[in-house]
């Protein structure tokens, strides 16, 4: 029973040069993919309307999906870990409600009411996740009617429409630093400390790690319970934050905002190449997902004659020509 | 929310034409050097017109709103006429005005998705001097200064006269269920507000047994009306806030056993074919209208203020109402 | 060479603990002395697992508690096992397949940049280090899932080992490794007691035992049956208490149980596969098996016999090559189509490829039966109650009954149930990747004559095992795999460990894959 | 081997909790009824128990549909659209009778669900977006067909479907009725039905069993769909309309919790049929129960949200993922 263990490490080694950089290529498209195609957008628009191109336009672009931006970037995680949230929607609007109250007392409580708020909700949804062990799909969608519900049950049934009182905070939604409007630059920031949580940081690892494999993670003594709840709380919060930028941003907390937002920021984190089983993507991707869809929608307006079906219609197209070929170039794609 | 007038047949926009509330044509006024920074003198002729609209043009109101401002554009024979759909989403909207602002509209006609949180986009047209005519939602902002002026139906009156209706039809005594639309929409609110106050102040002898939502959609109007006459089959009349959900009601008492328009009375409103024609067969009881055909109006008004004239900042249209003795003739006219 | 002075490391007293029903464990006690390799062994089902799960924090005992250097701790999860000291091999590879091999091996603990970022760069640089010293030489950047299931383990190996603790147990390491990797597994183990770190080793395999410990402890049924000295019980007596069963009664012979003679083979092969080719992974192999053969696949871990095996079962698209029975041509790449034709595979990951945990047992062994257990689409409960009983008697299948959740068995029988899902169907050749991998004395030797049995009825046999012995002794004709390529085959008398050894080491110029670029060619 | 029986074997246990995780539905059945027999005014009454049979009949026709799918591990969220589509199609048949349009409803649901079965099973997108797409897609659709305009149905044979009566019955309750059983049939004692719970348990151990993995995969979003287009087809007979815009709104949530509730599991691998419709019923009662007694919207969406939580948190099974 002996094998002369030089000899033998070289041959199995041998194989495997090649083989990654095929899978490397994969691996870039899908997690890139969406990129690739946000430019291709880009660029197919500029050529094709000459309205498109413009600081203006573009910048507008920006704005508006820096809302869904941040929502995403919390869904990110919570997919990462093999979990969904569809209460972002209705947290994001009770987040605006909340903040439009708190703005009473000053921007910072219009900021830190609503976070609290969506904190509790994720600490609630997030409790129920990992430590009584149910599905995250039936428990956030119990979060959204019960979310949405509370958004009614503080707003008289929605009859009343709290408006914005602090001066400070609504320059925080509609404020510029320099070229960029306020939300793009908080987006821009929450995405860079989401890169580096997602990449460089324990936390990160120990979040993709439950995603790919929830019981061997255990096993391997990682704090996947933990790991769990805090991504819960992270998007409850982040949900709700958005919520109140955008609150900033239009002077009121109106009640019917962030309905169907969910699905739009699940969409977004799937083309962005994250794995909707867990385990695998990054916020990169989302940020290209988050856009991708803003430049639909703008390049529909563009054409500024489509009826409200057919606007739909492409959407839908769109979305399924997207992922099929964002699953055709992913490696872990199942056979 | 789904829209809050929907019904069936045609949206030929040239038939019942809206006519201004005389009453109104002594409210304040407001002309290009009030507006805003001042808006430049311009002739339709060469003018980009764009127009934002509200909610998916999947029911007759819309359709007719939208059909009878694209025709009003030709008519004027605009120079270029762009239209968009914010499909119910408020964030889609503010997005939708700012897209078409980058596009270079010289002026803009807004149906608001929401009375409040569309400042940022108003403020941008603003900034830019472009002119905004809101139709058929009246924003909480003041006009002459975010927008123009303001055409359209008075929602909470809609509800009074519905209540008058129904008082007078019920000989000033029953017991009602209301139907209520999409929480959190202003025309919920309003058409409640002013059905409910008439009830207080000249209805002593009816009182409102229920108020469920029916979300402005048949089916679930119908399945709401089955509920209420079952667990409380003493309810004599109902009030739906758009004809739709009215028309379910109508299946559910028929349904029920009971007969419509006489052991339950029927009240709603909107002015659809459908339930005018309802009325006619004798199963519903009064319908009032809602009149969604603003193109002429709006372009009329628009004209006038671009040429330097004054408008008036709050233009009311002067809705017609259906009953058993009207209905056969005002058939035509509804859309 | 121990003292029993010295006060136990890790000690379990009185466990007892029920899934549901089954009783796992009743009443076990357990101690682990300072430094000592403690062997755990005991039949599929005994308990094992089970004992090192409560030790290790990953269940609850019901009665009992865990003593830790002579105190009592309860560990509410294994983190807190790990953070006291005890690191854990589990039995089934536990990783993450989407994860590289190296953040694999440092999860949780990855070494971190002064500002406290995890530093990929040295991860990855003392992941390779730490791999290639066990020989393991992978590009530790590949997600884990494109390793073979013995790369897999000795990742995990390497992962348990290089966290610094008093206590190590290892649960069945070495089920599907090579020899060689065993030999590194052993020098590792060497090392660790050199430190004065303990081991809990559990294994089926009888020489690695007495190889390795001192100590050993005997589980039957969830009971304690006997603890003490390994060296002073002699391996027939060790067995047969692991079986509840007299010396007497236990058959003497070789190390396994298949038959001297070799199978009365007809002349015309039933199956011939030529030319099997798929980038990366196999390279032009062809073999060929007549009825009542065995053909043996020899070759290292990583060899590609696993991949071999699913190219003529179906199960894996090919780039080149075909698979004909009977000289009938069978569609390639399609599972289906190569059982229509009598070709079966049993696969090396019965977690993974094998069961359907929810399903029970009966479920488990009609499905791929199902079509023809049927009429018009409608299943028949009786033709299937008929096949599941034949089946679970020949096979000594245990379970509470066929109703039983195919999760709750032990491995061995969960093996046997995979093994009742082919033989349902009648099959004409059986491939088997690791048939007796990770079950125990009594049910592998059942296996092996099993095996022998199917072969004398005429069925073809393509066997691939990690056990040296049981190729060489089970195999009439073996075909030496290297790098995804035929190097060798041996016929009959020249069937033995050295020829094999031969075969693989020797600098073979034989079918240098022309597709693969310079560094693949220039090997050894 | 207890990993795999954490990640999803139902153990059997002789416990309470055991006992709510298979009987818990019916049980919050029980429980609901009992409530509204004491609280309700005229609900113990035959017309009333016609009425919410009446109203469950779409959701739980969808609902037995999507069980299918998730039991292979998947989602369907194209089922609303689906119904719009078949609400869309039939006033253009119409002309041609029920028979027809009813036909061509139910092959345009056949379509979608080739499309999301197809995508899922060959290209392997994942079912959420998958059926997102033509959940979003679909009822743009539908629109474009119907020209944007809903159409009253004036033909009296489809109308009557809705309101005619079988011995006393609704004739779409004992339609639902029996689709109920045939899908139970279907699950449990057909070839068929056990490979889907296969592949939901362990779809690369199925592959190697050499089951016919992405034809079943496909024929489950084939079933869902026509499923969803029968309710379609219901509900225009009973609204005596076609309302694609508004038809089947949200239904496939209602449709989803009704399965899980019913204690399916969303990580497949089971089907619990007559649970599913034991979850039809709880949502429909509990949405009775609050339209009864007037609760405002904003505290019966409160409620609801409650009361699925704790249904299924009695219910759980451990592992249980998206
Ligand atoms: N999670 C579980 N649920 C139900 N029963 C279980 C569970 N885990 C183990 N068992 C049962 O407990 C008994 C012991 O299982 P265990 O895995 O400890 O045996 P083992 O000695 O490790 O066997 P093997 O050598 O095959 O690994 C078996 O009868 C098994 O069916
Ligand atoms: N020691 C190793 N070094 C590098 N790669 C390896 C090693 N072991 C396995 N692999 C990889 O695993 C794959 C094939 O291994 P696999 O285990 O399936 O082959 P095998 O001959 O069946 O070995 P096993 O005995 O594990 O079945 C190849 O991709 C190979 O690169
Ligand atoms: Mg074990
Ligand atoms: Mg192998």
């Amino acid at each position: 029973m002996s094998a002369p263990t030089t000899a033998s490490t070289v041959d199995a080694g041998a194989a495997a040069p090649t083989r990654r950089r095929g899978e490397a290529v994969a691996e870039l498209f899908s997690q890139h993919g969406a990129v690739a195609v946000l430019v291709l957008l880009l660029v197919v628009g500029s050529l094709a309307f000459d309205t498109f191109g413009t600081v203006d336009n573009l910048s507008n672009v920006a704005v508006q999906g820096s809302f869904l931006a941040i929502v995403a970037l919390g869904v990110t995680f919570v997919i990462l870990t093999g979990g969904i949230d569809l209460s972002v929607g209705s947290v994001f609007a009770l987040g605006g409600v909340l903040a439009a109250y708190g703005s009473g007392g000053g921007w910072l409580t219009a900021i830190l009411l609503p976070v609290a708020v969506g904190a509790l909700i994720g600490l609630v949804q997030g409790g129920l996740v990992a430590y009584a062990g149910m599905a995250p799909f039936i428990v956030t969608l119990a979060g959204l009617l019960g979310a949405r519900g509370l958004v009614f049950a503080i707003t008289d049934e929605g009859n009343t429409t709290p408006k914005v009182k602090s001066e400070a905070f609504v320059s925080l939604g509609q404020g510029h630093v320099w070229e960029a409007t306020w939300p793009v630059v908080i987006m821009l920031a929450l995405f860079a400390v989401g890169w580096v949580v997602r990449q460089r940081s324990r936390a990160g690892q120990v979040v993709v790690a439950t995603g790919g494999g929830e019981d061997a993670s255990r096993l391997m003594g990682l704090p996947v319970a933990r790991v769990k709840l805090g991504v819960y709380v992270a998007s409850g919060m982040l949900a709700a934050f958005a919520g109140a930028l955008n609150a900033a941003r239009s002077s009121s907390g109106v009640t019917t905002v962030g309905v169907g937002m969910e699905l739009e920021a699940i969409s977004a984190v799937v083309i962005g190449g994250t794995l909707l089983s867990g385990g695998r993507g990054n916020v990169t991707g989302t940020l290209a997902g988050v856009y991708l869809l803003g430049v639909i929608q703008n390049l529909i307006n563009q054409v500024g004659s489509l009826t409200s079906s057919i606007q739909s219609v492409v959407s839908g197209g769109f979305l399924l020509v997207v992922v099929i070929l964002q699953t055709l170039l992913s490696p872990s794609r199942k056979t | 929310g789904k829209a809050e007038d929907t019904g069936g047949g045609s949206s030929d926009s040239s038939a019942a034409q809206q006519v201004v509330e005389p009453a109104d044509q002594n409210g304040a006024q407001c002309d290009l050097t009030q507006y805003g920074g001042g808006v430049k003198k311009l002739d339709l002729k060469d003018a980009t017109v764009g127009f934002s609209q509200s909610e998916k043009e999947d029911n007759p109101f819309r359709i007719a709103e939208t059909k009878s401002i694209g025709d009003a554009a030709k008519k004027a024979g605009v120079k270029k006429y762009i239209h968009t759909n914010a499909q119910t989403q408020l964030s889609k909207q503010i997005s939708d005005i700012q897209d078409m602002l980058a596009q270079g509209v010289d002026a803009l006609i807004v149906a608001p998705l929401n009375s409040d949180g569309l400042e940022p986009a108003l403020n941008a047209a603003k900034a830019k001097g472009v002119p905004v005519l809101t139709v058929d939602r009246k924003l909480t902002s003041g006009a002459c200064d975010t927008y123009v002026s303001f055409l359209g139906s008075n929602f909470t009156e809609q509800g009074q006269r519905a209540a008058d209706q129904l008082i007078k039809g019920t000989g000033g005594k029953a017991k009602v269920a209301i139907l209520l639309g999409a929480s959190g929409n202003n025309v919920t609110t309003e058409r409640t507000k002013g059905f409910v106050d008439e009830i207080k102040a000249k209805g002593s002898g009816i009182d409102i047994v229920a108020q469920q939502t029916g979300e402005f959609a048949r089916d679930k109007g119908q399945q709401v009306t089955e509920q209420l006459l079952q667990s409380n089959p003493d309810i004599t009349a109902i009030y739906a806030e758009n004809d739709e959900m009215g028309l379910g009601a109508l299946a559910a008492i028929q349904g029920s056993g009971k007969q419509a328009g006489k052991d339950v009375q029927i009240y709603s409103v909107d002015g659809t074919r459908n339930a005018v024609q309802e009325i006619v067969n004798g199963d519903y009881n009064g319908v009032v209208e809602s009149n969604p055909r603003f193109g002429p109006l709006a372009f009329q008004t628009l004209e006038q203020f671009l040429s330097g004239e004054k408008v008036y900042e709050n233009i009311v249209i002067k809705d017609t109402e259906y009953d058993p003795d009207n209905a056969e003739d005002g058939l035509s006219s509804a859309f | 060479m121990t003292d029993d002075v010295r006060p136990p490391v890790l000690q379990a007293q009185g466990i007892t603990k029920v899934f549901g029903g089954v009783r796992a464990l009743s009443g076990v006690d357990f101690a682990l002395g300072e430094g000592e390799a403690h062997a755990l062994v005991g039949e599929n089902g005994a308990g094992k697992s089970t004992l090192i799960k409560v030790l290790t924090g990953v269940h609850r005992p019901d009665e009992g508690q865990v003593l830790l250097g002579g105190e009592p701790r309860s560990f509410g999860r294994p983190l807190d096992a790990q953070q006291a000291g005890i690191s854990t091999i589990y039995q089934e590879v536990n990783l993450i397949p989407l994860m590289s091999a190296a953040q694999n091996v440092y999860l949780g603990r990855e070494p971190r940049t002064s500002f406290g970022l995890v530093d990929t760069r040295a991860m990855e640089r003392d992941a390779r280090e730490l791999l290639d010293s066990y020989g393991i030489d992978v590009d530790v950047r590949r997600p884990l899932r494109t390793l073979g299931l013995g790369a897999q383990q000795m990742v995990a190996l390497a992962r348990a080992v290089s966290i610094d603790a008093r206590v190590v147990i290892m649960d069945e390491p070495t089920s599907s490794l090579e020899p060689r990797e065993v030999r590194t597994l052993f020098e590792v183990i060497a090392r660790l007691r050199e430190q004065g770190i303990a081991i809990v080793y559990v294994s089926h395999r009888m020489d690695e035992l007495y190889e390795v410990c001192e100590k050993v402890t005997v589980l039957r049924d969830g009971r304690l049956v006997h603890t003490g000295d390994l060296a002073d019980l002699p391996r027939l007596e060790l067995v047969a208490m692991m079986l509840g069963r007299t010396t007497s009664e236990m058959s003497g012979s070789g190390v396994t149980e298949f038959g001297e003679e070799a199978h009365t083979q007809a002349a015309e092969p039933v199956l011939v596969a030529e030319h099997l080719t798929r980038k990366h992974e196999i390279e032009d192999v062809a073999l060929s098996v007549r009825p009542g053969e065995v053909l043996g696949l020899g070759g290292l871990l990583g060899a590609g016999r696993s991949e071999t095996l699913k190219a003529v079962a179906g199960a894996m698209p090919l780039d080149r090559g075909q698979v004909s029975l009977d000289g009938k041509r069978v569609r390639s790449g399609s599972v289906p189509a190569a059982i229509r034709a009598g070709v079966v595979l049993l696969p090396e990951d019965r977690k993974a490829e094998g069961i359907i945990p929810n399903l029970s047992v009966r479920e488990n062994i009609v499905l791929a039966a199902l079509p023809r257990l049927s009429r018009f689409g409608f299943t028949s409960r009786r033709k299937q109650d008929a096949v599941v009983r034949t089946m679970m008697e020949r096979l000594h299948i245990k379970a509470s009954s066929p109703e039983q959740p195919v999760a709750e068995l032990s491995g061995g029988n969960q093996q046997k149930v995979m093994i009742a899902r082919w033989l349902a169907m009648s099959p004409r050749v059986l491939l088997l990747d690791e048939p007796t991998r990770g079950i125990d004395v009594g049910a592998k030797a059942e296996v092996q004559a099993l095996i022998d049995e199917l072969a004398r009825e005429g069925l073809g046999i393509v066997l691939v095992s990690s056990e040296l012995e049981e190729v060489i002794e089970g195999a009439d004709r073996m075909v030496v795999l290297k790098d995804g390529a035929v190097v060798a085959e041996l016929n009959g008398e020249e069937i033995t460990e050295e020829r094999l050894m031969a075969a693989l080491s020797t600098e073979t110029a034989l079918p240098a894959d022309p597709g693969a670029p310079p560094e693949e060619a220039s090997r050894g | 081997m207890a990993e795999a029986t954490v990640t999803s074997a139902p153990t059997r246990s002789t416990s309470v909790s055991g006992w709510l995780r298979v009987y818990g539905v019916y049980a919050a059945l029980v429980v609901v009824l009992v409530i509204n027999l004491l609280f309700t005014d005229n609900f113990f009454a035959v017309d009333n128990f016609r009425i919410q049979l009446v109203q469950v009949v779409p959701v739980l026709v969808v609902a037995l549909g999507m069980a299918l799918v998730i039991g292979t591990e998947g989602i369907d969220l194209s089922v609303g659209a689906v119904m719009a589509l078949a609400a869309a199609v039939i006033p253009l048949w119409l002309g041609y009778g029920v028979v027809p349009a009813v036909l061509v409803a139910l092959v345009a649901g056949l379509v979608v669900g080739l499309v999301n079965g197809g995508v899922i099973a060959f290209i392997g997108v994942q079912p959420i977006v998958a059926t997102l797409a033509l959940m979003v897609g679909g009822r743009g659709i539908a629109l474009v067909i119907s020209g944007e305009q809903l159409k009253s149905i004036q033909n009296q044979d489809l109308r009557s479907l809705g309101t005619a009566e079988v011995a006393g019955i609704p004739l779409i309750v004992v339609i639902a009725a029996v689709l109920a059983v045939l899908v139970w049939l279907l699950v449990s004692s057909t070839t068929y039905g056990r490979q889907l719970v296969a592949v939901g348990g362990n779809r690369r151990a199925a592959e190697l069993s050499g089951l016919p993995v992405k034809r079943v995969l496909i024929t489950a979003y084939v079933l869902c769909a026509l499923l969803a287009s029968i309710a379609g087809v219901i509900g225009v007979a009973r609204a005596g309309a076609s309302v694609p815009s508004t038809l089947g709104n949200l239904i496939e949530l209602s449709a989803i919790t009704a399965v899980v509730v019913g204690g399916t599991p969303l990580s497949g691998g089971q089907v619990r049929v007559w649970g599913t419709v034991a979850g039809a019923l709880l949502l429909q009662l509990i949405d009775a129960t609050l339209i009864k007694h007037d609760v405002p919207d904003s505290y019966s969406q409160i409620v609801q949200a409650v009361i699925i939580v704790i249904a299924v948190f009695v219910q759980r099974g451990k592992g249980v993922r998206s």
